[in-house]
């Protein structure tokens, strides 16, 4: 479904995102990983259409994004998080959806809405207003309600689970699973816990410095040795 | 469209109860009509404002143009005024189809690239005097017509006029602010990014926005032109068409639809009435003061003053 | 011709020298609280009324007003920034309502005090031609442009070396965090509002020893400062150096190469071109990331 | 060293702590863990004065705490290291490092701090000149966390250092708590990573919908116990 | 019987300064009117039209409600325009000496009268510029309209006796003069300079010409420039320079109608009169006179008012004023002034001369 060739990025004489490749298949979960400012929100931003790249191409459903204005890439099926949320402030939990929805697929449908509302547990916050009245914790789960109102096909998340307690972090990861059955949406997650990527995903990518160095099931890549010096410090791991 | 019983006595008092009341008064009708003409394009700039997000320092653009298409069109192709003041609206738009570069400029930025607009469209008028007049202006512009026997022009008539104008810029404001473009456009408000990428296309809403603001201030500058019959570059595009209906806008509330109208009735006609006859030369100081006060103490403006007052007083009861 | 222009390009010189420095405190506020003082242009009046009054009643220099314009002015900036900093909500626009309606005040106030006569200074030794070469100016050009850049140098310096300056930008970025910082914001803001005055006080002085003043004046001063600091680019000083001086040259070159009626649609022209290209202004920070 | 006593405080008409007291002796690292939402971080910014208490006192060695606006706690020996959205996002690292230094009193030292803290972070080296507001998540929080060190303060309140951190980042930092506590350094720590915070803590607190649940020694803890706890929610 | 007059005119706003000239020349008219006709007694109520033509409609239906008879005043083409109009709609004559716009008398409006326009000011700069015989000028006028207007009239005129003219618009908020006079010095190298603006206008022209020191032989202007104000605010800018001034300063009144102007005039506001206080009076006085005989005649409220002001013929401050059927003065011909030690002589016509001209005369 999405497909990333050759994709570069850079800011100045800082390469973000150098030359990587990667493809994320409709129905696959696949995460992204690697140390501080290795690239992966920026790959994100090159995805959803807020950065540029300087080479290379971005493929979704074999459709070249390069002239795709950011807005189309929604309805088109690319919903996305932000690392620090960005809920849409002047509006309620609900209107925020609303606009997601309406925007993102074209049509209003509000049972739709109490669902993802009851799917990440925000329907009692629905009237409350994003940009003041709502915890860290609460604007994350904003954050994936929004990027699912669009009906997307593809759902980038940026560390949603940071910052969660252990028991929230739980029902956060049931609930990706859940959302990936129910609504056969392909996702692919950033996130720095081992733990977490290897319980939800098929498939991890691993950037470091921008370069893809490692790209299979969680399994043959935590086992990397490169891969877990660069990751945890520790080759012992 | 739902309108509820007290808005249609309003309506009602205001088509029927105000000519009959006051419509011998010459004085007092073109205080009020005036108060109409700021009002209608504080309506326009707090639809801008609350809707689009752009605080416009220029709206004197859209004035002018207006009223330079319609006095032109009537003047030297013979066109009736109603839809002269039609296209006039349409001429606004089209000065702002130039403006759409500056679309993407935010804050004070946005506000004074179209302020460099308007000067730039009055040096235009100045200069281009084979057609605008020049400097000298347009002396005898059409007045209203006679409809039925009545004679539109009169103090009476350019009022139902103008009140007529309102109430659809009003009604289209509600139309556009209960859709979802309503929504969308106040969620563009600080969080454009957040907006984009759940699909809205923020550029185009904004100059969907930009164009209907020209559209009435263009209307109104139209209305205006008929109605003095007399128009020259200093005055079409004066710096008064901005700061007034601000002041109105802000006074009333400008994150209300009634708020820039209610607020452009009461600061002219307060200021007219009463201010100017306390302090004759020096009245727009209370004026300042006023203002001031109104920031401090009801940032909100006089809308949801009212509003509060009105629910105590409920609640009192 | 090169006579011509090289005139021009003098007096545009001096011409942005002053713009700037009017520009200036209207920067350095915005800068500080994103609050745009539409008041500024009448501070700077009121310091010229003040060189008014010392010289037409005590028939002394209006240089010896600076001291008294120093206090009024510098007074007026803090009542502004006390009645700003009561506003809680929107600060961003309600501070633009609140300034202007103060402006209006102030307008009249100058306007009921001292009538609607046009003023300017009689002392013919500010005046005075000074010529070096093919360049022609007046005395008071002259010597408050070097004013000027000593004044600017010296802010730019102390904003972007001392502690202070810092302090003022950790201020604008984020309040909560700067007060985490052993920052008082409200100290930072009255000493900017306090500086901005300083600046209008020299400014006002300074046009009404080379130029007319007029009740009406503060509003169209406030423009044109505004206008550049839009184009320098929030917050920076040497940006409004640059945009004063370019403002100055091109308004200049068009009177000298084309027709003065066309001066202010060139600065128009000039400021917008800026913007389209540099959408952040001239010295503006680049486009951020969300 | 710090005694926060029956504390209440809220956002406007919302209350979040009810009667809540802490104390927190000199030299010691006192953990606060409790689910999201339990208020943890109103506490810390009602500590440090930004937001405003309804009821209650805090004392810091005797001395009330509340009371004093919030840019005099760097001089009192009080520094915080918020999340990592508290960055002066359009000013450079090294002015955001430099900042953290403010008070007249540490500015002598700062450039040594300063070196210090890239030393602690060479990261930070690397992209001095970088406007922090470009940094990666995971960057800016070690900007704060650097940042909150340029005054060598007596009291460190941290809230959530590990947030958005890489595992390796994330040993490392456990590793400098637990040097700036040899340093005799007193420290409230608040932190979601509850293994590695009662790792290094010498007290623990777990605080529920504002309020103190449970308060026991480090060594006394017991995780399975305490996250029998959060599940009995 | 007390008859109601309204005035309205600007006394806030850009055109306060102006506005409140006028005001007093209307104040003394009544003053004097009151003391000399024994029969009548005049009440002004002045309305403030704020500078803006809604107000000025505004203002003379307060008026008109106030029952008064006819208006005198306004400021400004653009605001004399609709509040003539709008007093036309309710049957009130309209006197004014503050708009020189032509378009305004061709509106076929029976009941407008101006007692001054564009075509005496022309006259008597082009007047002067003969008397000095240059071969060549420059003019520097402001965009706006009464003095755009003036300049190209006078441009047409001098063209068409074959003189060079070189023209230089600028915007009304331009205040640095400097590249314009340069361009006079080393390009037009013009004999003299004609000035159409306002004071500060001037002020600014007249600094840039003394640092530049163009090689002129005149520096003329028109309006507010020779009067008593200006000796007394820029005593180092004037000397030589020329003005519009329908007296000479000190103001010597000859006529007995000018000497009741001038006494009342210092006892109101213990000043010498300026041009605008004089237009203001003879308007005032020649509407207060209409109105007597309209109510003698018994045809004060049937349009005779606006009969007996076409009818006019008298001498006045500033000539002869006689009013054609569009309502315009067609005696009206301005007098020009020059600055000299401190006073203003007239210099032209000839006729009304009490000075001799010093030409060549600049004030540098
Ligand atoms: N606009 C920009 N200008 C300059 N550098 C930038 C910009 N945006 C990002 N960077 C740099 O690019 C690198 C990659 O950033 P990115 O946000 O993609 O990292 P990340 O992998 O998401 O890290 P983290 O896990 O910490 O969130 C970082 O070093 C960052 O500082
Ligand atoms: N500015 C605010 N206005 C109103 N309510 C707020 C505000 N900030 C936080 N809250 C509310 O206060 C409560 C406590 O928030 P707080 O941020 O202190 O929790 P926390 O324990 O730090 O949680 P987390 O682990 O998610 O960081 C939450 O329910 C939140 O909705
Ligand atoms: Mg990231
Ligand atoms: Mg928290």
């Amino acid at each position: 479904m999405l497909r990333l060739e050759d994709l570069s990025v850079r800011f100045g004489g800082l390469t973000a995102v150098n030359t990587v490749s990667l493809s994320v298949g409709s129905h696959e979960v696949v995460g992204l990983v690697g140390p501080n400012g290795a690239g992966k929100t920026t790959l994100f931003n090159a995805v959803s259409g807020l950065v540029k790249p300087s080479s290379g191409r971005i493929l979704f459903d074999s459709v070249d994004m390069l002239r795709t204005p950011l807005h189309r890439r929604a309805r088109m099926g690319i919903g996305r998080t932000f690392q620090v949320p960005q809920p849409m402030h002047e509006l309620t939990v609900r209107e925020n959806l609303i606009v997601a929805q309406r925007f993102g697929t074209g049509a209003v449908d509000a049972r739709k809405i109490d669902e993802v509302l009851d799917f990440t547990n925000l329907t009692d916050k629905a009237e409350r207003h994003a940009a003041t009245e709502l915890a860290l914790t609460e604007l994350k789960a904003l954050e994936v309600a929004k990027a699912l109102a669009t009906n997307p096909k593809l759902l980038m998340l940026d560390e949603v689970l940071a910052g969660l307690e252990t028991n929230g972090k739980r029902r956060f990861m049931g609930m990706l699973k859940e959302l990936h059955e129910k609504f056969a949406v392909g996702i692919l997650i950033i996130e720095h816990d081992i733990e977490t990527i290897s319980n939800l995903c098929h498939r991890v990518a691993v950037l470091n410095f921008g370069e893809l160095i490692a790209d299979g099931t969680p399994d043959e890549v935590f086992r990397d040795p490169e891969v877990m010096k660069s990751y945890t410090g520790a080759s012992d791991a | 469209m739902y309108v509820s019983k007290t808005g249609l006595a309003v309506i009602a008092a205001a088509y029927v109860a105000v000519p009959l009341l006051l419509g011998s008064n010459n004085y007092v009708m073109s205080l009020i009509v005036a108060a109409m003409i700021i009002g209608g394009i504080a309506l326009a700039w707090a639809l801008l404002g609350n809707l689009g997000g752009m605080v416009s320092f220029g709206h004197s653009a859209f004035f002018g143009v207006g009223a330079y298409v319609s006095a032109l069109l009537t003047m030297k192709a013979g066109m009736p005024i109603f839809a002269a003041m039609l296209l006039g609206g349409v001429g606004a738009v089209v000065a702002s189809l130039v403006m759409l570069p500056v679309l993407r400029l935010k804050g004070p930025y946005f506000a004074l690239a179209i302020l460099a607009y308007a000067h730039i469209f009055k040096i235009i008028a100045t200069e281009w005097s084979s057609v605008t007049g020049g400097s000298a202006g347009l002396a005898s512009v059409p007045r209203f017509p006679e409809l039925m026997g009545f004679d539109l022009s009169g103090k009476t008539g350019s009022y139902l006029i103008i009140l007529t104008v309102l109430l659809a810029f009003v009604a289209a404001y509600r139309a556009i602010r209960a859709s979802h473009y309503g929504i969308a456009l106040r969620a563009m408000h600080d969080s454009e990014d957040a907006t984009r990428v759940v699909g809205v296309n923020s550029t185009l809403l904004k100059a969907l926005m930009l164009f209907v603001s020209a559209f009435m201030t263009g209307v109104v500058g139209a209305f205006n032109v008929h109605y003095i019959n007399f128009l020259e570059p200093d005055y079409a595009f004066s710096g008064l068409w901005v700061t007034l209906p601000i002041v109105a806008a802000i006074f009333g509330g400008y994150r209300t639809i009634l708020g820039p109208l209610v607020g452009a009735v009461t600061v002219y006609l307060v200021d007219q009435l009463i201010f100017k006859s306390l302090i004759p030369s020096g009245h727009q100081l209370v004026l300042g003061a006023l203002l001031v006060a109104m920031i401090i103490f009801s940032p909100g403006g006089l809308m949801p003053l009212l509003r509060k007052d009105s629910r105590r007083k409920h609640a009192a009861a | 011709m090169s006579e011509l222009i090289l005139q021009a390009l003098y007096s545009g010189v001096l011409q942005g020298g002053s713009y700037a420095l009017i520009a200036l405190g209207l920067a350095l506020v915005f800068g500080t609280m994103k609050v745009i003082n539409l008041a500024h242009g009448e501070l700077v009046l009121l310091a010229a009324y003040m060189a008014y009054m010392v010289e037409s009643k005590l028939g002394l220099s209006p240089l010896f007003a600076i001291p008294l314009a120093l206090v009024l002015v510098c007074t007026c900036a803090v009542l502004v920034y006390f009645l700003v900093s009561l506003i809680r909500k929107d600060r961003e626009l309600n501070s633009l309502i609140l300034t202007y309606g103060i402006g209006i005040i102030l307008t009249n106030a100058v306007l009921l005090i001292w009538s609607a006569d046009v003023r300017s200074t009689s002392s013919a030794w500010f005046q005075d031609a000074v010529v070096v070469g093919p360049f022609y100016s007046m005395r008071s050009e002259l010597l408050f442009f070097v004013v000027a850049s000593v004044l600017m140098a010296g802010l730019w310096w102390w904003l972007s070396r001392s502690w202070y300056g810092r302090a003022v930008r950790a201020v604008s970025s984020n309040r909560d965090a700067a007060k985490l910082m052993g920052i008082n914001p409200r100290t930072t803001e009255i000493v900017s509002f306090v500086v901005a005055g300083i600046l209008a006080s020299f400014a006002g002085v300074a046009i009404f020893s080379y130029g007319v003043i007029q009740p009406a004046f503060g509003h169209a001063l406030t423009v044109k400062a505004f206008i550049i600091t839009v184009l320098a680019g929030i917050g920076s000083i040497p940006g409004v150096m640059v945009g004063g001086l370019l403002l100055g040259i091109a308004e200049a070159l068009t009177v000298t190469l084309a027709s003065s009626a066309l001066q202010e649609l060139v600065g128009m022209a000039l400021f917008l071109l800026v913007l389209f290209l540099m959408p952040n202004g001239l010295f503006g920070a680049k486009a951020r990331r969300g | 060293m710090l005694e926060i006593a029956n504390v209440r405080a809220g956002y406007g008409a919302i209350n979040i702590l009810w009667d809540l007291s802490i104390s927190v002796p000199t030299g010691q690292l006192t953990t606060i863990i409790g689910p999201n939402g339990a208020g943890k971080t109103t506490l810390l910014r009602a500590i440090m004065g930004l937001v405003p208490l309804s009821q209650g006192s805090i004392r810091l060695n005797g001395q009330p705490l509340d009371g004093s606006s919030t840019w005099h706690m760097l001089e009192r020996g009080v520094a915080m290291i918020p999340e990592g959205r508290m960055i002066f996002k359009d000013m450079t690292i090294e002015e955001n490092l430099m900042l953290g230094a403010f008070p007249k009193a540490h500015r002598a030292a700062s450039q040594a701090n300063c070196d210090k803290a890239y030393a602690m972070f060479p990261r930070l080296h690397e992209r001095r000149t970088q406007l922090a507001g470009t940094l990666s998540g995971g960057e800016a929080q070690m900007l704060a966390m650097a940042r909150g060190l340029m005054s060598d303060p007596k009291l460190l309140i941290i809230d959530e250092p590990s947030l958005g951190l890489a595992p390796v980042v994330v040993n490392e930092l456990f590793e400098i708590l637990a040097r700036l506590k040899e340093e005799g350094r007193t420290i409230v720590l608040v932190e979601q990573n509850t293994h590695k915070a009662v790792g290094v803590a010498d007290q623990v607190y777990l605080m529920q919908s504002g309020k103190v649940v449970l308060s026991q020694p480090a060594a006394e803890v017991s995780l399975e116990a305490l996250h029998e706890l959060y599940f009995a929610r | 019987e007390e008859l109601l007059v309204g005035a309205e005119i600007p006394l806030t706003g850009s055109l306060a300064r102006v506005g409140s000239g006028m005001n007093e020349g209307i104040s003394v008219a009544v003053e004097v009117f009151n003391k000399t006709n024994g029969k009548h007694t005049i009440k002004v109520i002045t309305a403030d039209d704020e500078s803006a033509p809604a107000k000025a409609i505004a203002a003379v239906e307060k008026l008109a409600g106030q029952g008064v008879v006819a208006i005198t005043g306004g400021y400004g083409s653009n605001n004399i325009g609709p509040a003539s109009d709008a007093a036309n709609k309710l049957g009130l004559p309209y006197i004014t000496s503050g708009g020189v716009d032509d378009s305004l008398t061709e509106r076929g409006i029976k009941t407008f009268f101006r007692i001054n326009n564009t075509a005496g000011y022309r006259k008597a700069m082009v007047g002067l510029l003969a008397d000095m015989k240059v071969k060549s000028a420059s003019v520097i006028y402001s965009t706006k309209e009464a003095t755009a207007d003036l300049a190209k009239d006078v441009q047409k005129e001098l063209t068409a006796t074959g003189m060079t003219v070189g023209m230089h618009a600028f915007d009304p908020a331009i205040t640095d003069f400097k590249p314009i006079i340069n361009k006079i010095r080393l390009q037009d190298k013009s004999e003299v300079i004609l000035m159409a603006g306002y004071e500060n206008d001037y002020v600014g022209i007249l600094r840039a010409a003394k640092v530049l020191k163009p090689d002129v032989k005149a520096m003329i202007g028109v309006w507010s420039l020779a009067t008593p104000k200006m000796v007394a605010d820029f005593p180092d800018l004037m000397p030589s320079v020329y003005g519009t001034a329908l007296l000479p300063f000190p103001a010597e009144f000859k006529s007995a109608d000018g000497k009741l102007f001038a006494d009342a005039y210092k006892k109101l506001y213990n000043k010498e009169p300026d041009y605008l206080g004089q237009f203001g009076y003879v308007q005032s006085m020649i509407l207060f006179e209409a109105i007597a005989r309209a109510a003698d005649k018994g045809t004060l409220k049937k349009g005779g008012v606006a009969e007996e002001l076409a009818k006019t013929d008298r001498e006045t401050l500033i000539g002869r004023v006689r009013f054609n059927d569009k309502g315009d003065n067609i005696n009206f011909v301005h007098r020009m002034g020059q600055h000299q030690n401190g006073k203003i002589a007239i210099v032209w016509p000839s006729d009304a001369a009490t000075g001799k001209m010093n030409f060549p005369g600049v004030p540098w």
